[in-house]
């Protein structure tokens, strides 16, 4: 009898607190949308599935002795973002972007989102019962870069309690990229600039592409060595798949190594998905901010193709700039489908695969940035 | 204006200021080390391209159809 | 000659004490086993080779500064047997179960091995020499349960100092179901019963698949949240597999994600094999009650089949509901097999996966209870 | 007969009790949502699989050919 | 403003030594050669890297917090180079060394490159500046045994602040195998000694193969305790290969898991390269000592086959002694090559894999000898 | 001499002699066990090998044309 009663007091029924429940709410809907809708599948599906988890009452999944509390050390480590970012660097291809370098400044301009939207947390705080700290307003900037494994990285450094909210923004905006980009790109171009034909893009040689890596490792030695763990771990992704010689390792990384931590990863992101740390009128602050980063990031890009275009004698589509957040590759995808409607012979597919990838670096430049200012 | 609202403003003129920086002197040096690359240590890879190109026809063909095969293969039975 | 000497005195042969020579033996059957009866060798090898190792006099590979040393947090901490649960999930096809879901009793009926033998563990204190606290005797019931990482993970909880002998004995049992279920499945049952044909399952389509490991999970979280971190992993494999949207997560989950730690949890399983915890009158205690728990959960399956086959209008051979233990597929073949014999044209195989796999969740589910029952 | 086994005896009802309610609430929960779904959410999969089997045959004695000759690859040279 | 300054002083420029400088040119240097000259690409790239990284200034990406610290644990406990080892057994075929046992006594004899450079480095300590321990001594003296994780398992027990420095030194001169062998191989024979062609090698059976590596790990227990770490995870990589039942978990082992493993490994030995280590008289002690290695193993070999030859009736090519420095499989290409050059017709590739993967298990013996008796 | 030196010497005496004696009775127990094998349970692999290798021709074939291809293929696209 008395074992009933302890049994029915260790059950989930009688435990539930409001907060979990919700949460859980919130953990079916990211799967919802990465199973239906296709959102980021191979993160929201980890990072919902770890919000379900974490949030079991009773159990503690997420605490001491518990396998997510045990595998947040790899992102307290830093360890996870910069595994995967090692398997990204070897998957990227910098071909296009050595193939037309100027393209870059517009990787850069992008990163503006990130800093306005610091700016606009901090804001924020004239907002009675909204209380954004200098690391917290920096770690939900990162999330208009448009990128994962940084978002991830700088927000365990800056601000660990805001994590499970900035990845999930991070991670749900850029599936919605293509639903946020077309409309500024086309309030902000005109439909001659739209159908721009870009110049078919020089062979880049294998010499170049192992070079670059190093290159770019070098620059941010001397430069910003806070961007080192980021930007080192890419390089080396990067440099092991163009090197050629590695093959094995550069296949692992960027297959059965990048997927043991996307699941790992994506499970401890959710068990920060906590009610305490989510239910706050601060996370309608972070959904609200990562949207006008996206949205800056964007027209930033757009308008710095544009300012380019002016000056310099070979044509620049300005709708490629919007790729410059990053998100690689959907906004390079999107550059180049809302190309097509203006043109349907013009394919800026690879071109916008150029400031696509420099946004990557853009962002882990900002990041490097951020951490080393902000401490 | 708050002192926090002030350092945010300046740490986005120094934060995008180095974000340019960087990437322009990538710009630089990238045309810099590809010019020197291009001339001095040319790929014998893209310098046979072209020949390549014409003769590779017949193993072309091949490869597609095994590729083709494959594929049907790794999709349906994966 | 004094280097000489020291040499001498660091050799195996100078240092081995009897129980670690009859250890090392144990290993040496594990792998003969393993190798040549073919034992399930995945985890039989591993365990084998993990005894022989832990049991080297002067090396130490099992204490602190060992290999097998560190490869035991794995298992304390729960990761591997939870990462292997993972893996199974994404191999489980719950479609033949949810075709016909009657046979989910099948599976809870064939767990009452799991408690006779806990009762029987208990018991067992009035032969004098033997003493089971009432968590031994649980963790020893769950050997019943036929399943490894289950097995594995209740007695690390419960009873750290028996687990090698629970292992070895839930894996061999595993491997001897072809021996131990079919005279008992003949015994229980009329030629006649076996005859029986069973009606063609319907095609299960994908949205019932990606429902139901969720809908598990919800069960378990209201009902039962001790469980949930055994249920949780196995329906996040399982989702990740049905989904179809992050194949190369599923496939990394039931590849080589389940390879790696099962090299590891073997080893570390293997090292729990010394001398002192293995070589007392308890084990023998164990593998007896392992046995039995087999025998009787075979026979619940197969009497609740005919018990079920009453108030059913759609006929149920009563074979399948051997395969209720679990030890899947083992189970299933084993009821497929024995149902030819006495009807070459009746293929049980499909309609025995049913409670084959409802054998897991209900083993999942008695663990639940036990670890939430006894602290 | 000891405490024990008479906790034994009660954490023997109670599990079997909790194993049992557990998968019969199952059996339930399944036959709602397999209804719901089958009538609601039906799958064009299934829906179309009969009209498939029809024509596949070209594509399976391809593909079966090439699984033929892939595994016997895989099982020598693996 | 004060912003920019604390940004100026956070650069690289601003904070670089001398030595973390050098360092890095190192690292590069590793990488050229990696690359360039395919010197063991698939370890000397992750190291050169590693060396970069480490030697970033501000960034402490090998200091606490950082991931090549964390990485660094895989080496302290012995993990990473045991998981290398257990794979390297797996790719190991024993079956041309079971073929004719004999030529395991080729693989003893090079070991002797081992113990000369161990007295060598003592030796030094006559220099004024030089100042090896004992310990020192032993960690340089096992490069001679031509395997990097055994030379990185020793190494990290006795030397850790040598360990950057033995492991290049290892890896390199394994590249240059090719380079150091031929001349010492011709200089000790004649031109009729390297014609000799040798009797073609039986088949060796699988129970033969799986018997092998328990024997091996057997004989390790009674006699040499403290080397059955290494030679206890190398046979079971290889037991795992040969019995056959546990394919996929071989496959794991020698592909994705090594693999992994190498890439943290490499990291993680490069993390030790850093200034205060490496820029010392002592570094080029080590380089000279682990050439000499190199050549009296290579020699030994030779000689030790050439002695063979006097008391056997069954004729054995000299050439095939050097190989017993193990530097698997490079060594056997170069006895091959020689071979060839004096008599094409003769293909000593399979009768030189004998003597090579006898070398791996005599640098593992000595290994053994060197932990048991130097504390 | 040092006493340091001493003791290298006597390590170097008892480490070459045990690597010997290891690998020396590592040859009289490969010696025995294999002649065992060989005696008490030949391999029915080895045993029959002689007579595969004249059937198997048709086989290698087959196998020879698909790994080409498989091998261009996964060179080319890998
Ligand atoms: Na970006
Ligand atoms: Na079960
Ligand atoms: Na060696």
């Amino acid at each position: 009898m008395e074992n009933l009663l302890s049994l029915w007091q260790s059950t989930g029924l009688y435990n539930f607190t409001g907060g979990q429940a919700f949460m859980m709410v919130i953990g079916f809907v990211l799967l919802f949308l990465a199973i239906k809708k296709g959102f980021e599948p191979l993160l929201l599906l980890p990072i919902g599935f770890g919000a379900i988890l974490s949030n079991i009452p009773v159990a503690g999944i997420a605490e001491e002795g518990g396998i997510l509390y045990y595998l947040y050390f790899g992102i307290k480590t830093g360890i996870f973002p910069l595994l995967i970012f090692m398997g990204v660097g070897a998957m990227t291809d910098f071909g296009p972007m050595l193939a037309n370098p100027k393209t870059l400044l517009l990787g850069a301009a992008a990163q503006f989102g990130i800093f306005a939207s610091l700016l606009g947390a901090l804001a924020l705080n004239f907002v009675p019962g909204l209380e954004f700290t200098l690391k917290d307003a920096a770690a939900i900037g990162i999330i208009g870069g448009a990128d994962g494994p940084t978002a991830i990285y700088v927000a365990s450094k800056l601000s660990p309690d805001l994590l499970g909210a900035i990845a999930v923004a991070a991670y749900s905006y850029m599936a919605l990229v293509p639903l946020i980009q077309p409309p500024i790109m086309r309030a902000l171009t005109t439909e001659d600039e739209r159908k721009i034909e870009m110049q078919q893009l020089r062979r880049v040689g294998k010499t170049e592409k192992i070079v670059f890596p190093l290159m770019l490792l070098f620059l941010s030695i001397l430069l910003l060595p806070s961007a080192t763990p980021l930007i080192g771990m890419f390089a080396l992704g990067n440099l092991m798949n163009a090197c050629g010689v590695v093959d094995r390792l550069s296949q692992t990384a960027q297959n059965e190594l990048i997927n043991i931590v996307t699941i790992f990863l994506g499970l401890a992101v959710g068990s920060k998905l906590s009610a305490d740390a989510f239910l706050q009128f601060k996370t309608l602050g972070i959904l609200a901010l990562g949207a006008i980063a996206f949205a800056i990031g964007t027209a930033a890009g757009v308008i710095m193709a544009k300012i380019m275009n002016k000056f310099s004698s070979i044509p620049i589509n300005p709708l490629i700039g919007a790729a410059g957040v990053s998100a690689v590759p959907m906004a390079a995808r999107v550059a180049n489908k809302v190309g097509l409607e203006s043109n349907p012979h013009n394919f800026l597919l690879m071109h916008a695969m150029g400031p696509n990838v420099a946004g990557v670096i853009g962002s882990a430049v900002a990041a490097g940035v951020l951490l080393s200012l902000i401490k | 204006m708050t002192e926090q609202m002030s350092s945010g403003i300046e740490i986005m003129f120094v934060g995008m200021g180095t974000v340019f920086l960087f990437l322009a002197m990538l710009v630089v040096t990238i045309n810099i080390l590809s010019s020197l690359i291009q001339r001095y240590f040319p790929d014998a890879h893209l310098l046979s391209a072209a020949a390549r190109e014409v003769t590779g026809d017949t193993d072309k063909s091949i490869i597609a159809a095994i590729t083709g095969a494959v594929h049907q293969y790794r999709n349906k039975y994966k």
